[in-house]
C-alpha cells in the first residue's frame, strides 16, 4: 500500500477515518512520518484533522487549555505560559519545536516526551471526543487509545511554583537523560504544602514520584529537609537503559538531580519570576 | 591558529606565492547556496530503489528463502540473492594479495552478524521497496554467537567466519604481527618499576551527515555509471569489477564530491550490488543508506582492547615496553587485518625504548564488520599509551609532561620496527605546549630539540 | 497511486505539482521540483540538514507532508542569494571557512537566517540555540557560530 | 555537590599514508590554450579542501595565481588512478603527483616562452603573477596566456604533464617485524582542563591547547578548519562516542543523531590551536597528512585530565558519567 494523507476538518471525522487499518494519526509528523521513513509499512494512511480549536491557547482564571496541535514552540512564545517555557523548550531543536505538538508528546516513547513530564505534575486533563481523563490515567492506558487527543488543560501553578529540569548529554538539544518536574506550594514558614513530582525516563513513560511527594510534605526546601524525600525518589521506578544511559545511572542520579531542582541549584532556573 | 615560524626555520623556505597563502576554498561557493551535487542530488527517469533484508540474527544458518510473496508485491521489479552475484564471496584487501575472501555480496546459507545483507529488492519506489522486503520470508536456524574477543580466541569457541577457520586473522607471522625489539624481559628484569594495565574502546561510527550510497545508471552500450561518495575511485571499481566479473572498462565511476567520509566510505559495500541490479534490470538504481543503517549497518571503527606492559627506572626511563593489541574486526576483515598491523608499526608511540615487544591480533566476532576510520590502527593505541604513560608518570613520581621529554623520540633513534627517526617535532610540540598551557618543565627539557642528538 | 496537487512558493516562485499523498516535502522539492540544496542526511528529524523555512518558521522537510504546505511561502538556501550576489549568512560562511564537505551547509543556512530574522543580534548563547537542531562532522561548530555572529554585525552596521 | 577541575597531557605522533599496502597515486596536468590548467585525478574530496590544495600545489609549481587552475576529479574515465583518500595520504601522495606533472607541464611551457623570447628555457622564471621573465632582465618577458596560445596554434607542442608518486610497499619482516610503515610522521601535544562533577560524573571540558606539527600549512585556514573540528571530534571520541554502548554486549546501540552522542554547539571546549612546520623531506613542499591525527591526542589528554580531577581512571572509552560514577563509587568512602 502506498502512503497517503487523509485531510478532515473535523476531529470527528478524523476519528472515524483512524478505525481503518494501517492509519496513524498526523501531528508535528515528528514520530509517524519518521516511522514511516523508516520503513515501518504498518503505517499506510495519515490522517489529520484542521479542527481549529485543535490550535488554540486560552489562558483564563488560572487555567489554561493547549489543543493538541500546538507546537513547542507556540508555547514556548506564549506570554502567559512563561512557567511552562523551560519545559516546551527541552523538546527537541527549533526546527522540531516548530513542529512537534502537545498531543505527539503525550504519545512520545521514553526517552522523548519531556514536555508530558511538565503536563504531569501539573496535573493536566487530557480531552478527547470521546471525554476528559486525568493524565496519569491517560498515559497509562496510551498504548490501547485510538481517539485523537483534542486538547490538555490545567491550572496555572502559583508563581515560582513549577520548577522543571531536563539532564541531557548534549547541549543545548540532547533527549533526555531524566527530567523532573515539580508542582511545589509553601506555606508562609517556607515547609511544603503540597507537592507534585513527575520523572520521565524513570519508566517507558512519565511517572509521578509519589514517595518523594509525600515525604516532602511539612518540611523545608533545605538539604536536611528533603533529604527524606531525595530517600525514596526512586521508588517505584523502572528507569530506562538506553544508549543515553543505564537504568543503574539514571537511579544513581535521580535523588542528586531531584535534590538539585529542590534546592533551586540548576542553571538558569527560574524559580520567582 | 597561530603559526609559529620560529620552530624549524632552518629547515624552511618561505617565499612561497600560493602555498602557505589562506586562499577561499573554491567548493565554499558552492557549498553555502545549496548548488554543490552530492551524488544523490541526481534523478534518473525510471529509477529504481533498493532495500536490503537484512539479518535479525547475530549467527544463523539460513535454511531457506522464500521472496515468492515478495515479488508478486506491486512495484517490485527483480530480487536479488547470493545465487545472483557472480563472485559472491570477496574481500576488499585481495586488491593488495590480503586475503583470504571472507565475506559475502548476499548472505549465503550463513549470517554471520545482525544486519547482514541477505536478500536485495529493487522496486519503483522506495515504499514498494520497504513492503516488499517485509515479505521476503527468511527461515533461521539460530547459532550460538561470541561478542567478547577474549572468548572468541578461547578454544571452543563457536567459529564466527569458517574462510578463516579460526577466530583470528593468520598473518605470515602468525597468529598476530610481531615486532620484536631489543629483550624485553632483560628490559623488565632490570627496571625499578613494572606496570601493567588493560585498556579497552568499543566501536565508533563515522556519523557522517551524508550517508553511503550510490545510483547507477546504465549508459545503454553496456557500461554502467555509478555516481557515488565511495573515498577510493578506482579501488571500488576494481572491486565491483571482480565482485560482478565485469571487466573495468564496462565500469564508470564518477565521485570526489563528498558529504564526510572519516573513513566510512572505503568499504565497497553499496557499489556492487546497484551495479548488478542495474544491469540486470536495465534500469537506474538508487542504493543509499538510511541513518539507521549508517549508524549500525555501516563499519564502525573496531573495538580494541590494549595491554602495556612496561618497565621504567625511577629516573623516567622506559626500558622496556609489551604491548598486546586485539582489533575487533567483527564478522569480516574488511580493512582490519591492515589496521592491526599499522598498530604494531605503530607502537611503542613516539619513544625511544631499547626493548620492545609488540603482538597485535585481529580478532572475529559475531558483530557488525569494522574497518577504517579517522586515525586507524592509531587512534585507540594512542589513548591507550598516553594513559598508560600518564600513570607511569606519576608511578615514579614524575611530572607527567617531563616524563615525555625524558623518553620522546628524537632524529637519528631506532625505532622498534627498525627504522631510524627522521623529522621528528614531538619535544617541540610539547614545548609549546607547556608555554601554551602554562604548564612549566624544567630548563633543560625547554632546551631540548629533535635534531640528533649532538648535531 | 493517487496523485494530488500541491501547490506553493518556493523562493518566491509559484510552484504547482501533482505528486503521490504522502511524499515528503523534502522528497517533493528536490526530485519533483529539483531544488537539491535541502539534503537528506536522515530521514528521522535528527540531523537538520533538510531544513527550510515554511512561511517564516524553520522546519524538517523530510518530516513535513508536501500537501500540507499548500498555499505556503518556503525558503530554501538556493534561494538566497540575489543576482548572484551571496546574502550576508552564505558571505559570512564563506569568509570564515565555516564550510568542509558541505552536506550540513544548507540546513545550517537556513537554521541561521530564521534566527537573524527574528533576533538580528543575537547573543552568542541565541546562535548555539538557533543551530542546535543541525549536526555538523566536520568543524566542531565554532566557525559556524563564529559566521553566524559575523553576520549578525554586518547586517546591524548595513541597517546602521 | 563538588565540580572538580583537573588537567592532563597527552603528546602523539602520525603515519602519513599506507606503506604497507603500497601507496601510489597519479596525476596528470595540462593548459588550456588561454593559459588555465586542468589537474585531472581520480582523488576524492570528502570535504577536507583537496580540490583546493591540488590547485594551489599546481599553481605553485607552474607559477600561476591560484584561481587559473581547475582540478578535475574525480571520474575513473579521464581521471588517472588513485589510491583513494584515507590515511593522512591524500595531499602527501597526489600532492606529489600533481607536484610531479606540473613540473613536466611548467618545462614545456618554458620551452614554448624560450623559443618565443629567444632564450634558453633555462634563463627564465615565473613571476607568480602569470607571467615568465628573464632571469636578471625581467623587462623581457611574456604571458602565460601568450605562451599557451603559441604552444596550441604556433608550435604545436603540449603544455602538460605527467606525475606518479608510488611509496612501493613495505612488507613486514616476519619474525622481528621491521618495517617501513611510513615516510613521515606529524605530530602533536594536547593539553586537556575539564570540570568533573563527582555526584553526576558529568564532565566539561574547558580548554584544549593543542600543539600541531604538520610539515607545512599549504593553506593556512584549511588546516585551521580540519585542526578544529579534528580537536572537536578528539574529545567527542573521549567522551560521548560508541554504537555499541555496552560493548561486547550488543543491545542498545544507536540508530540516529539523538542517540549517538557527539558534543553539541553548546558543549564546545574553548580551543586553541598552535602550528610547528618541520617540513618533511618526501612531502609537497614539506606537507605531511594533518587530517587524521588532529583528532587523537585530545582523547587521552582529557582521560588524563579526568584523573587528575577525580583520581579514578577510566581505561574503557568512551569516559561515560556513568563510568566515572561507577569508580567513584568503588573508591574507599574515606
Amino acid at each position: 500500500m502506498a502512503l497517503a494523507l487523509q485531510t478532515f476538518s473535523t476531529v470527528k471525522d478524523a476519528n472515524a477515518a483512524l478505525k481503518a487499518t494501517g492509519t496513524r494519526y498526523l501531528g508535528g509528523g515528528t514520530l509517524v512520518v519518521r516511522a514511516a521513513n523508516e520503513g515501518d509499512v504498518s503505517i499506510s494512511s495519515f490522517v489529520r484533522s484542521t479542527e481549529p480549536s485543535q490550535s488554540a491557547i486560552t489562558v483564563s482564571g488560572g487555567t489554561v487549555r493547549i489543543g493538541a496541535s500546538v507546537t513547542m514552540a507556540a508555547i514556548a512564545r506564549h506570554p502567559d505560559l512563561g512557567t511552562l517555557t523551560r519545559a516546551a523548550r527541552a523538546v527537541g531543536g527549533p526546527a522540531i519545536r516548530n513542529m512537534a505538538t502537545v498531543g505527539g508528546n503525550l504519545f512520545a516513547p521514553t526517552p522523548y516526551g519531556d514536555f508530558t513530564v511538565a503536563l504531569l505534575a501539573l496535573d493536566a486533563t487530557v480531552s478527547t471526543d470521546g471525554g476528559d481523563l486525568p493524565i496519569e490515567t491517560f498515559l497509562a492506558k496510551r498504548d490501547g487509545s485510538h481517539a485523537i487527543v483534542t486538547s490538555v488543560g490545567f491550572a496555572l501553578p502559583p508563581q515560582g511554583g513549577f520548577r522543571f529540569l531536563k539532564v541531557s548529554r548534549i547541549k543545548p538539544k540532547g533527549i533526555s537523560v531524566l527530567s523532573i518536574a515539580a508542582v511545589l506550594e509553601q506555606a508562609a514558614d517556607g515547609t511544603v504544602s503540597a507537592a507534585r513530582i513527575a520523572l520521565g525516563c524513570m519508566a517507558d513513560r512519565p511517572m509521578r514520584a509519589k514517595a518523594a511527594e509525600k515525604a516532602l510534605l511539612g518540611r523545608k526546601l533545605t538539604s536536611d529537609g528533603i533529604a527524606p524525600a531525595l530517600a525514596v525518589a526512586s521508588e517505584g521506578t523502572s528507569p530506562t537503559t538506553d544508549p543515553i544511559a543505564s537504568a543503574w545511572y539514571r537511579a544513581q542520579v535521580l535523588p542528586v538531580h531531584l535534590g538539585r531542582l529542590l534546592l533551586g541549584q540548576v542553571a538558569g532556573m527560574e524559580t520567582k519570576a | 591558529m597561530e603559526l609559529r615560524k620560529n620552530y624549524f626555520a632552518d629547515q624552511r623556505k618561505d617565499d612561497l606565492h600560493e602555498i602557505g597563502q589562506p586562499r577561499p576554498r573554491s567548493d565554499s561557493p558552492g557549498h553555502v547556496t545549496g548548488k554543490t551535487a552530492y551524488f544523490a542530488d541526481r534523478n534518473f527517469p525510471g529509477m529504481l530503489h533498493l532495500k536490503m533484508v537484512r539479518s535479525p540474527h547475530h549467527h544463523a544458518r539460513i535454511r531457506s528463502i522464500d521472496t515468492s510473496e515478495a515479488e508478486k508485491h506491486p512495484g517490485v521489479v527483480n530480487i536479488l540473492t547470493a545465487k545472483d552475484v557472480p563472485h559472491n564471496v570477496y574481500t576488499i584487501l585481495i586488491l593488495i594479495q590480503i586475503g583470504p575472501e571472507d565475506e559475502t555480496v548476499l548472505a549465503d546459507g550463513k549470517v554471520r552478524w545482525k544486519g547482514e545483507a541477505v536478500v536485495a529488492v529493487l522496486a519503483e519506489t522506495e515504499r514498494a521497496a520497504q513492503e516488499a522486503a517485509a515479505k521476503v520470508k527468511v527461515d533461521y536456524e539460530v547459532l550460538p554467537a561470541v561478542f567478547d574477543m577474549e572468548e572468541a580466541l578461547k578454544p571452543g569457541a563457536p567459529i564466527v567466519n569458517e574462510y578463516h577457520g579460526q577466530n583470528h586473522y593468520l598473518y605470515d607471522s602468525g597468529e598476530c604481527r610481531k615486532v620484536r625489539f631489543g629483550d624485553v624481559e632483560a628490559g623488565f628484569a632490570g627496571a625499578d618499576h613494572i606496570l601493567e594495565q588493560t585498556y579497552q574502546s568499543s566501536p565508533i561510527e563515522h556519523a557522517p551527515t551524508e550517508t553511503t550510497g550510490c545510483i547507477v545508471a546504465p549508459e545503454g552500450n553496456d557500461r554502467f555509471t555509478c555516481y557515488t561518495n565511495t573515498q577510493a575511485m578506482f579501488f571500488t571499481l576494481d572491486n565491483a569489477s571482480i565482485i560482478l566479473q565485469m571487466p573495468g572498462n564496462k565500469l564508470h565511476f564518477v565521485g570526489g564530491t563528498v558529504g564526510g567520509g572519516f573513513g566510512g566510505k572505503v568499504d565497497v559495500i553499496v557499489e556492487p550490488i546497484a551495479i548488478l541490479g542495474a544491469k540486470l534490470t536495465g534500469r537506474p538504481v538508487s542504493f543509499i543508506y538510511s541513518r539507521e543503517e549508517e549508524m549500525q549497518i555501516s563499519s564502525p571503527r573496531a573495538a580494541e582492547k590494549v595491554v602495556i606492559k612496561d618497565g621504567v627506572m625511577k629516573d623516567g626511563r622506559i626500558v622496556a615496553r609489551k604491548v598486546t593489541g586485539y582489533t575487533d574486526a567483527g564478522a569480516y576483515s574488511r580493512h582490519s587485518p591492515y589496521g592491526a598491523q599499522k598498530g604494531a608499526g605503530h607502537y611503542p608511540g613516539p619513544y625511544t625504548i631499547p626493548n620492545v615487544w609488540i603482538d597485535t591480533y585481529c580478532v572475529y566476532t559475531n558483530r557488525t564488520p569494522s574497518s577504517a576510520m579517522r586515525g586507524f590502527g592509531v587512534t585507540i593505541g594512542d589513548f591507550a599509551l598516553e594513559v598508560q604513560m600518564d600513570k607511569l608518570a606519576r608511578l615514579i613520581g614524575m611530572d607527567p609532561l617531563e616524563f615525555r621529554f625524558v623518553n620522546a623520540y628524537r632524529d637519528g633513534d631506532m625505532k622498534a620496527h627498525r627504522q631510524p627517526t627522521e623529522g621528528a617535532a614531538l619535544i617541540e610540540c610539547m614545548q609549546e605546549a607547556s608555554r601554551a598551557a602554562n604548564w612549566p618543565v624544567a630548563e633543560k627539557y625547554m632546551a631540548m630539540s629533535s635534531y640528533a642528538k649532538g648535531a | 497511486m493517487a496523485k494530488v496537487p500541491v501547490q506553493f512558493t518556493l523562493n518566491g516562485a509559484e510552484k504547482a505539482e501533482f505528486i503521490d499523498s504522502g511524499t515528503t516535502l523534502l522528497h517533493a522539492l528536490r526530485d519533483k521540483i529539483g531544488d537539491t540544496s535541502p539534503k537528506g542526511g536522515c530521514h528521522q528529524g535528527t540531523c537538520g540538514a533538510c531544513s527550510v523555512i515554511i512561511d517564516g518558521e524553520l522546519r524538517l522537510s523530510c518530516l513535513t507532508l508536501a500537501e500540507t504546505c499548500n498555499g505556503a511561502a518556503i525558503t530554501t538556501t538556493s534561494g538566497l542569494s540575489e543576482g548572484g550576489v551571496l546574502h550576508p549568512l552564505q558571505r559570512a560562511f564563506l569568509d570564515a571557512f565555516a564550510t568542509q564537505c558541505g552536506f550540513c551547509t544548507p540546513g545550517m543556512i537556513m537554521a541561521a537566517k530564521v534566527l537573524l530574522d527574528h533576533t538580528p543580534n543575537p547573543s552568542r548563547d541565541e546562535v548555539v540555540e538557533a543551530l542546535s537542531g543541525n549536526i555538523c562532522r566536520c568543524t566542531g561548530y565554532e566557525p559556524i557560530i563564529q559566521a553566524v555572529l559575523t553576520a549578525a554585525r554586518s547586517n546591524s552596521q548595513n541597517a546602521a | 555537590m563538588a565540580i572538580r577541575r583537573g588537567r592532563g597531557v597527552a603528546a602523539i605522533n602520525y603515519p602519513t599514508g599506507m606503506n604497507l599496502g603500497g601507496d601510489p597515486t597519479q596525476a596528470l596536468v595540462h593548459s588550456t590554450p588561454t593559459g588555465n590548467f586542468m589537474v585531472t585525478l581520480s582523488s576524492v574530496d570528502l570535504g577536507q579542501g583537496m580540490k583546493q590544495i591540488m590547485a594551489q600545489i599546481c599553481a605553485e609549481t607552474i607559477g600561476v595565481p591560484t584561481d587559473r587552475v581547475v582540478v578535475d576529479t574525480a571520474d575513473t574515465d579521464t581521471g588517472p588512478h588513485c589510491m583513494g583518500t584515507f590515511a593522512s595520504r591524500g595531499t602527501h601522495r597526489a600532492g606529489n603527483a600533481v607536484i610531479q606533472a606540473a613540473k613536466e607541464a611548467r618545462q614545456v611551457m618554458l620551452e614554448v616562452a624560450a623559443e618565443e623570447l629567444e632564450v634558453n628555457a633555462s634563463d627564465l622564471e615565473t613571476d607568480g603573477q602569470g607571467n615568465i621573465l628573464v632571469k636578471g632582465a625581467p623587462q623581457k618577458s611574456i604571458s602565460i596566456f601568450d605562451v599557451a596560445l603559441s604552444a596550441h596554434f604556433k608550435r604545436g607542442r603540449s603544455i602538460s604533464g605527467r606525475g606518479m608518486f608510488l611509496i612501493p610497499r613495505s612488507y613486514p619482516e616476519k619474525e622481528t617485524g621491521a618495517m617501513k610503515p611510513s615516510t613521515c610522521y606529524a605530530h602533536a601535544c594536547t593539553v586537556a582542563e575539564v570540570e568533573v562533577d563527582d555526584e553526576t560524573g558529568e564532565v566539561t571540558v574547558l580548554t584544549v591547547k593543542n600543539v600541531f606539527e604538520i610539515g607545512r600549512a599549504l593553506n593556512p585556514k584549511m588546516v585551521e578548519q580540519q585542526l578544529v573540528g579534528g580537536s572537536w571530534m578528539g574529545i567527542s571520541h573521549a567522551l560521548y562516542e560508541t554504537t555499541e554502548p555496552y560493548y561486547p554486549n550488543r543491545d542498545h546501540g544507536g540508530t540516529d543523531f539523538n542517540q549517538y552522542l557527539m558534543p553539541g554547539p553548546g558543549d564546545l571546549a574553548e580551543t586553541q590551536i598552535i602550528v610547528l612546520e618541520r617540513p618533511s623531506a618526501d612531502g609537497p613542499f614539506g606537507a605531511k597528512g594533518p587530517g587524521e591525527m588532529c583528532a587523537n591526542p585530545q582523547i587521552p589528554a582529557v582521560a588524563n585530565a579526568v584523573f587528575d580531577a577525580v583520581g579514578v581512571r577510566i581505561d574503557t572509552l568512551p569516559i561515560t558519567p556513568e563510568r566515572i560514577l561507577r569508580a567513584l563509587k568503588a573508591q574507599a568512602p574515606n
